[in-house]
């Protein structure tokens, strides 16, 4: 099992109860979509699963191992095998577009002839070829996402996550977007994916996680839930 | 991390000062600053350390000779002086001199005369020290041998100067000591009010798979290149100032005994650049410490 | 005519031509949906019609007057009688959801008595009544986005520019912002909201705008164009 | 704006100085250590002041009176030398007394002696002048008496002394410009960095339709408020240094002559708390200048 939860419940500082005894599996090679209304816990979820914050209680494994429990070095390696679109996107002010993108192979200490290669070729995947050159700051909203979901794919990672990546995307791009997950997914990569796209989640027909006041409330193969 | 990690993390601190435009000023500013006070203040520092010692050279004991001694024993005795511990030079004042200096003193009446040739005045020697902590000592050996009458060397006035001139160092240093404590901590605060505007990037870094190493390195970096600018800066206003501060005291109080810019200006030059090294990379390194735990 | 343009052109600064004279009439009262692709200029036009930016070429007019004339105080009058919500939020950070949503009466001087009271009523109103204590940054991407709204309409303002307000919201939440903006738009508040969502604006069945790179090829009552 | 819009803005002040803890910490650090060596310094500079002012209060005229002079006309002549302009006291010292001090100088040789009682120095009066700048002026003034025979009071080394002092008033009084400009700079730097983190909430407040003078009255009270605590804080720390200091002075060299506390606290507190209030409102008022085109 890739991905598994095991009663796992975070309360927040404020004593906000965000997730309640999340039990959850997620193979190797799987495309989820994690559904529920706003505030029901996803981002909290995918927080927990690339490890932005610990569980409160109960554990969460990724490849058998109790992420907890990792070292320095070893979070570090997760992380450089996760791909994260997150729902504030989290992108580099006032750094241009190639940065951004780029970032995230320097990082891994990729040598500069496969950066230059590579960045302009998953910019054109997402739509935005050709604008490499641009401070993100002044793109619109949508090409701000997209930046963010290149920055995520672009190492190949054995997980995406990724925190309602449509959030400002119209239905014509969207749907480019996800035909681009399903490749990715083809590719091996296991994505597990927040969003409240009904219409998108219906056509899908993928594996559906719902979560409702931090319980999660379905999990089943199909169309939206709630 | 691999070495060639670094043909990234080098440009990516050139780039950044870059972006952060006019906060890389302000961080250059306040190093300057801080540093062209420090070496202000060191250079006063050491210009009145060095003016206090030539005060202190010039402190003579004065060797009344014993009457009772005739002038054919004086070199021997010159030689007995010259052979105590932490005596410098002697020289012999005859008291024709001491006379025709006290005339002066008196506003050139003729003592010569009124005393009928008579000069009723002692031979002495004026006896300089290697330095002024045996000025003492030199003082009592010199009482002690025989054909010295009386020694004096000013005394009340002589403790009172070294006194003044060791406290004036004590405040000096203390001083420099205070300015370098307030200018690591400006530049610390600095640089960690650089690194708080962009907590969110170290943040994104994170998530990316950066080491830590990768991510500290261009701040570190960054640190270092503002320190060195900024010590650069200060040094050059540095050198203008003394120079024009030289040029006035020469003018005005040519007395007072200034160090020359061409004997000083290495070590200015490297104290600073050190200090701005140390204090960027030093700035950064704190601000790191508590802006990148993750 | 409340809002209109005349030949308005935006060429940002980097060269991008955003807008392409665009020529439009919003009568007070209007409900009018602003639709178009990802980067098709949808924000621009609204940043130009709140004074964020201004047209380089035409003339942005509301209530007959030239924008770009206005003096220091008539921009601050004009900012007061219209609510803005931003594609990114712009919320307060460190701040309270009260202090967020208090700031826009306290700058338009109200009395404490009448803060305390409207505060926690719209906040109710946008599905986050007794959430007012909580530092903003805690809230989920969607509860963040009711906040802005809410910090929007809370002065009643006479225009309600709103940027994909529903960009972060599932369905049902979406449903009832929209409940909310037809009561506002009851009220005589004139409303431009862009947005992508298909399925919202097939619903609503109101006039809809519709740009594409930057041009104005749509402006019909009833549903999604593209 | 309505003036009970203050019961935002004031309130506003506090609870963004707490939002932002420790940048408020940074910005008070810097202001106090600023304004510490501000005041340090000023104080070093008032005390060398004093202590110049004491020297050159202790130099002296001696007129020699002319042999020829009857002693029953030395008051006379006494009265005349007090009607100059700029002469402040004047005392007699006869030659018996001269006689006696130039016996110590010499290391107890009896002069009286040798002389046979015959005392060929002259009577004379040591006359002080009101200020430094009288000195020449008197000295020339009492040189034209008749019964004055001649006048000294060392004139190489007064001259000396006076242009010495002047010296180093004007070096310490360039050094407290400098500070005062490096504290006001560094204080602007540090506002306007924390202006510059803060500029996205400046943006929203113009927005929602706050004026100019609502968005820019918090941060210009924020900037009094940091500026008014860390004068205070400076001021503490001043005076707890100044007694240490006092008490260490007064152990090694007592001779030196120190202000009291006493005297000089209130100059210190008024002054240290306006500067800070000042700086902390300007150095707002100059980032917001910049900070607030919207
Ligand atoms: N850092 C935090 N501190 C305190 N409470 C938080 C924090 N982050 C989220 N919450 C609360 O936890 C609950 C779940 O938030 P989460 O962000 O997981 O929701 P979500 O399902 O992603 O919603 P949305 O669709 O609006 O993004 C919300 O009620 C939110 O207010
Ligand atoms: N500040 C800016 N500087 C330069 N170009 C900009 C700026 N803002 C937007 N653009 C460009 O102008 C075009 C229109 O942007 P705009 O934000 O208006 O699109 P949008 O319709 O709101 O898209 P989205 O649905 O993705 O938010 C885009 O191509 C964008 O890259
Ligand atoms: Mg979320
Ligand atoms: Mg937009």
């Amino acid at each position: 099992m890739l991905i598994k939860t095991i009663n796992v419940c975070k309360v927040y500082k404020n004593g906000l109860e965000a997730l309640k005894n999340i039990n959850l599996e997620i193979d190797g090679g799987e495309f989820v979509f994690l559904t529920g209304a706003s505030g029901a816990g996803k981002s909290t979820l995918i927080r927990l699963l690339f490890r932005e914050e610990l569980a409160t209680t109960g554990q969460v494994l990724i490849s058998g191992r109790n992420i907890a429990r990792l070292s320095q070095r070893e979070t570090v390696r997760l992380r450089r095998n996760t791909g994260v679109v997150f729902q504030d996107f989290r992108l580099m002010e006032r750094n241009t577009v190639f940065d951004n993108v780029a970032f995230a192979l320097k990082a891994v200490e990729r040598s500069w002839e496969e950066i230059r290669i590579r960045v302009p070729q998953v910019l054109e995947k997402v739509g935005l070829g050709g604008r490499e050159s641009e401070n993100v700051m002044h793109l619109s909203g949508g090409e701000q996402q997209r930046v963010a979901v290149a920055r995520a794919i672009i190492n190949h990672p054995l997980i995406l996550f990724a925190d309602e990546p449509t959030g400002d995307l119209d239905p014509n791009t969207s749907l480019e977007l996800m035909k681009l997950f399903e490749q990715i997914n083809n590719d091996g990569t296991t994505l597990l994916i927040a969003t409240h796209d009904k219409e998108m989640v219906n056509r899908m027909h993928r594996r559906v996680l719902t979560l409702n006041g931090g319980k999660l409330v379905g999990d089943t193969v199909g169309g939206w839930q709630l | 991390m691999r070495l060639y990690s670094f043909r990234y993390i080098i440009p990516q601190a050139f780039k950044s000062l870059k972006l952060n435009g006019w906060m890389t000023f302000a961080s250059i500013m306040t190093i300057s600053i801080t540093l062209f006070l420090c070496a202000i203040s060191w250079l006063l520092v050491v210009n009145i350390d060095a003016n206090a010692q030539q005060m202190e050279s010039d402190v003579r004991v004065s060797a009344y000779i014993s009457q009772s001694i005739s002038s054919e024993d004086y070199s021997a005795l010159k030689k007995e002086i010259e052979a105590i511990d932490g005596v410098d030079q002697v020289e012999f004042v005859s008291k024709a001199q001491g006379l025709s200096d006290l005339e002066k003193r008196f506003g050139g009446v003729n003592l010569e005369d009124t005393l009928g040739g008579n000069n009723p005045l002692p031979d002495r020697f004026s006896i300089s020290a290697v330095n002024k902590d045996s000025v003492n000592s030199v003082a009592k050996a010199v009482k002690k041998l025989t054909g010295i009458d009386t020694v004096r060397y000013g005394e009340g006035s002589v403790e009172k100067l070294f006194a003044l001139t060791d406290t004036v160092r004590k405040v000096g240093i203390t001083l420099i000591i205070l300015l370098g404590i307030a200018a690591i901590t400006l530049v610390a605060m600095t640089i960690r009010l650089t690194v708080f505007a962009r907590r969110k990037e170290i943040m994104v870094m994170k998530w990316v798979g950066a080491t830590n190493a990768f991510i500290r390195l261009p701040f570190l970096l960054e640190g270092v290149i503002l320190g060195v600018i900024g010590a650069l800066i200060a040094v050059v206003l540095v050198f203008i100032c003394y120079n024009y501060a030289g040029a006035y005291v020469a003018g005005t109080i040519s007395f007072v005994y200034l160090l020359k810019l061409g004997d000083i200006w290495l070590n200015i030059l490297g104290f600073a650049v050190l200090a701005g090294l140390l204090m960027g990379a030093f700035g950064s390194f704190i601000s790191l410490i508590k802006g990148l735990d993750v």
